[in-house]
């Protein structure tokens, strides 16, 4: 039992720290946002350079086989700069594939997902059918949908991997509030999908995946709104005194901590969990979840109130922050859905 | 204490909507409904002016001023009649509200004159030069500088977050006129033609994607000696006076908007499922309340002659509305869904609701944020100690 | 449209607030909590020198013919001072005679409520049966319900008089958490009851008054704990600084004071929607019920918060307001019922 | 990063769990389940005594004060065996969990000798002396007075909240030795006795009814030169090392307390039916999620070793139990009603949850306010600008 990094996490979230930060800049991800919201050459950055992106996946195929702990802390820094990325679509594609996939559409898929050279997302949807590996149905709201080339898309019964260029497959993409992650409609009239072996085990594990990857950004996102808030309230002069001076200002700076704090524990406990396959494992996802989403969509709402006026415009940052906290609140389940799922295990199903 | 209406008042309540049904349905038929500042902007000044023409558009002025010297209860009836009729509302809502009554209070005769009639025809459209960029939520620390030249005054300086200044006739303008004064003492209050070369305003892009507000450049701008309202050194008196309208019966269109973003979100509650939801039945019965609770304290405020004592619906109106709509944004996304975070067309524009979501920030931002307010009301309401001016 | 207190009903007002405030010290409600919770002189002073309990009574049954806003001005200056009284029984019981009772039942019992002689309560079961003026059932936390000698009873098919000394009543006292209002148990067996005329009118004219009367009280006790705190903010000296000059403490005081003005708004919008019978009248008492007795919880707890430790001691007053808001939360239907019937007229019954 | 517990650890677990069943099967069966803290207080004596001889007591100390020098999870696992025992708390937790670690960290060996044992035999009770009436959250402002005088020190002055004082056989004392010193400096810090004629306990009755803590007078109490922690002077230093230790382990015993009220709770909304409340299940969810998360967090500062960067969860642990439980009161009594409010017999007695309710306004006040916590954590975890003091 020990709850700290080890010093091979440590090297690796300060490594990724230091790559977003560096890289990450306002001026890339804004020219990211008015595309189609992604960086392409941060990611290549990301999946190469930095060889990060497959941390999860063993190194057969290509990645380096460790844990959901290490990935949160890349999450984690790319979150902290809002980075215009398809990080949580890597990561449910990933772990949907390596949890149910063959062992030939690992070795097909997985190296080319970790060195970036294809972009994958992963979506579930109830209104989807399959005739033998022919998919019909509709998947709403796709992060990064419109620029996927590969998705692994599930049902109540299967997961199946589909191409964007297989005949069948129409994609719409959307103006989305957060533009660093555009929703788009990936629809399927017929399409050809290579089923994965354990369907099941694939959407259980993307969705694990997700909830701790945008778990993880949510703890980046609001840890670094608070720590951007702090900074201006050091420098920022009001009546004569730095903003930071006034109580009713500190106290809310106090509250953003108070909740990050709990928002960290939480989705280290989660990452942790899963990497343990701890028997408090679905506990933790939905603790962290709920709680980061929360805590961040608070922190980027603080960090627009604490900014006064410059908060409120395009050119400041905080509108970044503040969009993708609501995208995450909304992704994946919202809050009370997750609450709900705790409160199912604890009270039984309301009646 | 009396909260219904009289028969006389309900006579004058169908007088009203008449009247503005009539309009809506017939020669301003292409502008009802509309629900943003400035769409159809010059329809609307159009559409203003038949207000002046048939006296409706200050109803609470004096007569001698196109007004009909229209009690409270009156007052209250047309705007409601007003929002129920899907009339839009004033583009110079500033005029109308804000510079009017300081020019009723402050201004000349020989200003009244100037002014009033454009300003109750929509012609002479305003905008406010309080805030500026040092000195967001604090008034007293402008530094914009006027002197007079001869007969003419000489304004330099900046000023932010200026509402609709791209499409204002005049500004009126808070600036230190006394060389090295400090704080509220210094300060003078000026009405200035926007359409000169030492003005030039800049918009600022919103999150949500328009650009509403503005900065303005002051560089060697003049007006007229006589431009001033109240004395020189006088403009924190009329400054203050001014903010005072802010909560006057528009507080009551405002409502009616308020009541409209209300509505839809039930309609959208409904539509979605989440009308069945007992956590959104919760949210959306407290907003209920809360709109239903700025109603009548905006009355209790309007009713109140007595301003020996402070009223307290009146200190705590702005956050109360400010925090109320805040919150109304959360509601109308948490009930619509990731469906509110898409746009309907191909460009970075908003409907209602999501617009909602992220226009309301600033409500708890502009005209003092929530914090501000806290101090004021803790201060002005309850007597504790102000806040010490640092002197950095 | 006028939301002012008339000059009549501002002396009302005044002089009720400086009864309370002069009568109902302290020192004598602790006594009258030692017993069972009514201070008797308080209530005679009450009923017959200031000659307001039938403030909303005919003058024919010896009232003073007013209406609701007058009454919830008595029941905001006696909830500010916590006064010990049987308010909301009076409010209860002699509305519903007042609207369900024929004219004998009127004569028999309006003057002797108003005059303070006997102590009435009201309360409704559904657990209530009747076999002709035969009652049998139990009615649950009745406020003041062991010092009654009169109770109005009603269950969905009418409304009886019951007397105390009528065989097969039945009273247990409780220890109650606030002791200005003891809760008791009435059960009965076989007992008379004496029907009113129309028992539905009469429940329904109890339940208005109740709620307009506890939100007035609560308004009044909210107010009240802001005030006292005020004072003590002036005073208190933490740090080498009066505590109301930390900006924390004096926007908390704020916070007090907003939600304050909007039960005040409430409070009256329902008192005089009730004497003019508009046709907002639900909505305004439900937001009245739950909105004061929410803003009491508040700031009856901010009280014991800001007055730091003392605030916590049996001595220090505070815990008679924290007490007694508490009890008007969860008296005649809780902050959610009450919303959940707002939201039923908004919305229409959930499905 | 490592959350699960090794097999050496489970059968560690084993052994306690083991030994602590028997015990409450067994011999003291007759204290098992007690959740208040001084009820049947001699027998918890005795109890405290049976630790002490099996080394149970202080398994965290060095083996040499009769400690088991336990690893941190060792520690984490005998916490939670002992609470899901049904062990009640320690009658001598003050003892245990702030004097005796500050005496490992400052005493001198022979105040180790003569204190450690008769704390860890809960034979030596201790209770803490740190606030004053007009110093509540304000330790530095301390007044009483301390004064050598010969070989002896000599107290006068008043402290107050000293809880437990009154089943105490010790007090340790934080107060001004140096003449006209101000704020943390000159202060100093005693171990007293507290049976003595200079010492005298005033219980003050709270709010549940119950009176736990005290005023503590002192008038020209006494104790020996020796009684003193650390040098003259270095009180300040002392009371902060000790207030470190306030986030030890000894929060996992206060959270498997609270893990008992939240299954009170839990079991409440199932016999009452309010878990089929949507409201009241996201309220529970909450909870749960709110009480794991101050699980990890202790963990998280537990772990730690790095003391020369500030932790945050350890800076923000105080003021997140303490709202925490104030909401977990207010969520019992939305759950069980108006039956909350009515006490079971014919005294003014709460049980658990009504209690809960009460006692835990308690919460957000001692130790240092909601308040004095948020400038704490703005100040020393964000590097805000200290509140200034003032001069009244």
């Amino acid at each position: 039992m020990e709850f700290v990094f080890t010093e091979e996490q440590q090297m690796i979230g300060e490594t990724a720290k230091g790559f977003f930060v560096e890289n990450a800049t306002s001026k890339r991800t804004r020219s990211a946002m008015a595309s189609d919201g992604i960086d392409r050459d941060l990611w290549t950055g990301f999946c190469q350079e930095l060889g990060l992106a497959g941390v999860t996946v063993p190194e057969i195929y290509g990645g380096a086989g460790l844990g959901q702990v290490e990935f949160a802390l890349l999450a984690e820094a790319a979150g902290a700069q809002v980075a215009a990325l398809p990080m949580v679509g890597l990561a449910m594609a990933s772990q949907a594939i390596l949890a149910g996939g063959t062992d030939a559409q690992k070795a097909a898929w997985l190296p080319k997902l970790v060195s970036g050279s294809v972009i994958a997302v992963c979506a579930g949807s109830a209104d989807v059918t399959a005739q033998g590996d022919s998919l019909t149905g509709t998947f709403e709201f796709v992060p990064h949908g419109a620029s996927a080339e590969v998705f692994v898309l599930g049902n109540d019964a299967g997961a199946w991997i589909v191409e964007r260029s297989a005949p069948g497959v129409e994609v719409t993409a959307h103006v989305t509030m957060d533009q660093t992650r555009p929703l788009a409609t990936v629809t399927l009239r017929n399409a050809h999908g290579d089923k994965l072996a354990d369907g099941a085990a694939a959407m259980r594990a993307a969705r694990e995946a997700g909830w701790i990857c945008v778990a993880a950004e949510a703890l980046g996102g609001a840890q670094e709104a608070l720590d951007r808030t702090v900074a201006y309230a050091k420098e920022r002069v009001q009546f004569g005194r730095a903003i930071g001076s006034f109580q009713a200002y500190k106290h809310r700076l106090a509250d953003m901590m108070i909740e990050i704090e709990q928002a960290r524990s939480a989705v280290y406990w989660a990452a942790c969990a899963a990497d343990e396959q701890s028997s408090d494992l679905p506990l933790a996802l939905h603790a962290a979840k709920s709680f980061a989403a929360d805590t961040y969509a608070k922190c980027a709402g603080d960090m627009i109130q604490l900014h006064g006026g410059i908060g409120f415009t395009w050119e400041h940052d905080a509108h970044l922050f503040f969009k993708r906290a609501r995208a995450i609140q909304s992704m994946l389940g919202n809050g009370n859905w997750h609450r709900e799922q705790v409160a199912s295990m604890i009270l039984g199903e309301a009646a | 204490m009396k909260l219904g209406f009289s028969a006389a008042e309900e006579e004058f309540r169908r007088e009203c909507a008449d009247w503005l049904n009539g309009q809506m349905a017939g020669e301003f038929k292409d502008i009802k409904g509309i629900t943003t500042l400035t769409e159809k902007a010059e329809r609307r000044k159009e559409w203003e002016q038949q207000l002046a023409t048939h006296k409706w558009s200050c109803i609470g002025w004096p007569e001698e001023w196109g007004g009909r010297n229209a009690t409270l209860a009156q007052q209250v009836i047309f705007a409601e009649e007003y929002a129920r009729a899907g009339v839009p509302g004033r583009v110079n809502h500033i005029g109308v509200e804000l510079a009017g009554p300081t020019l009723l209070a402050f201004g000349t005769d020989a200003q009244k004159k100037r002014f009033l009639p454009g300003i109750a025809a929509g012609q002479t459209i305003f905008c406010q030069g309080f805030s500026e960029p040092g000195a967001g939520s604090d008034l007293a620390s402008v530094r914009t500088k006027a002197r007079l030249e001869g007969d003419e005054w000489v304004v330099n300086g900046q000023k932010i977050w200026t509402s609709l200044a791209h499409i204002s006739d005049w500004i009126f303008v808070v600036s230190r006129s006394e060389e090295g004064s400090k704080g509220p003492k210094g300060l003078t209050f000026l009405m200035m033609e926007i359409d000169q070369p030492g003005i030039e305003i800049r918009p600022i892009k919103q999150i949500n994607g328009d650009a509403e507000f503005n900065e303005t450049f002051f560089a060697d701008a003049k007006c007229p000696a006589d431009s001033l309202i109240g004395a020189v050194g006088e403009g924190w008196k009329i400054a203050m006076g001014l903010l005072a309208f802010e909560r006057g019966v528009s507080t009551l269109g405002q409502q009616m908007g308020f009541r409209n973003e209300l509505d839809d979100i039930i309609a959208a509650a409904k539509a979605t499922g989440a009308a069945n939801d007992p956590l959104i039945r919760q949210r959306i019965a407290k907003a209920e309340i809360g709109l239903q609770l700025m109603r009548y304290g905006a009355m209790r405020m309007l009713s109140n002659t007595d301003h020996s004592k402070i009223d307290g619906a009146a200190l705590t109106y702005k956050i109360q509305w400010a925090s109320w709509r805040r919150g109304l944004g959360e509601l109308a996304m948490d009930i619509i869904g990731q469906a509110g975070e898409v746009a309907e067309g191909d460009a970075y524009e908003w409907s209602m609701l999501p617009n909602l979501f992220l226009y309301s920030r600033s409500d708890t931002i502009y005209g003092g944020t929530n914090q501000i307010q806290r101090n004021l009301i803790a201060e002005r309401g309850l007597g504790m100690p102000r806040e010490p001016r640092g002197d950095v």
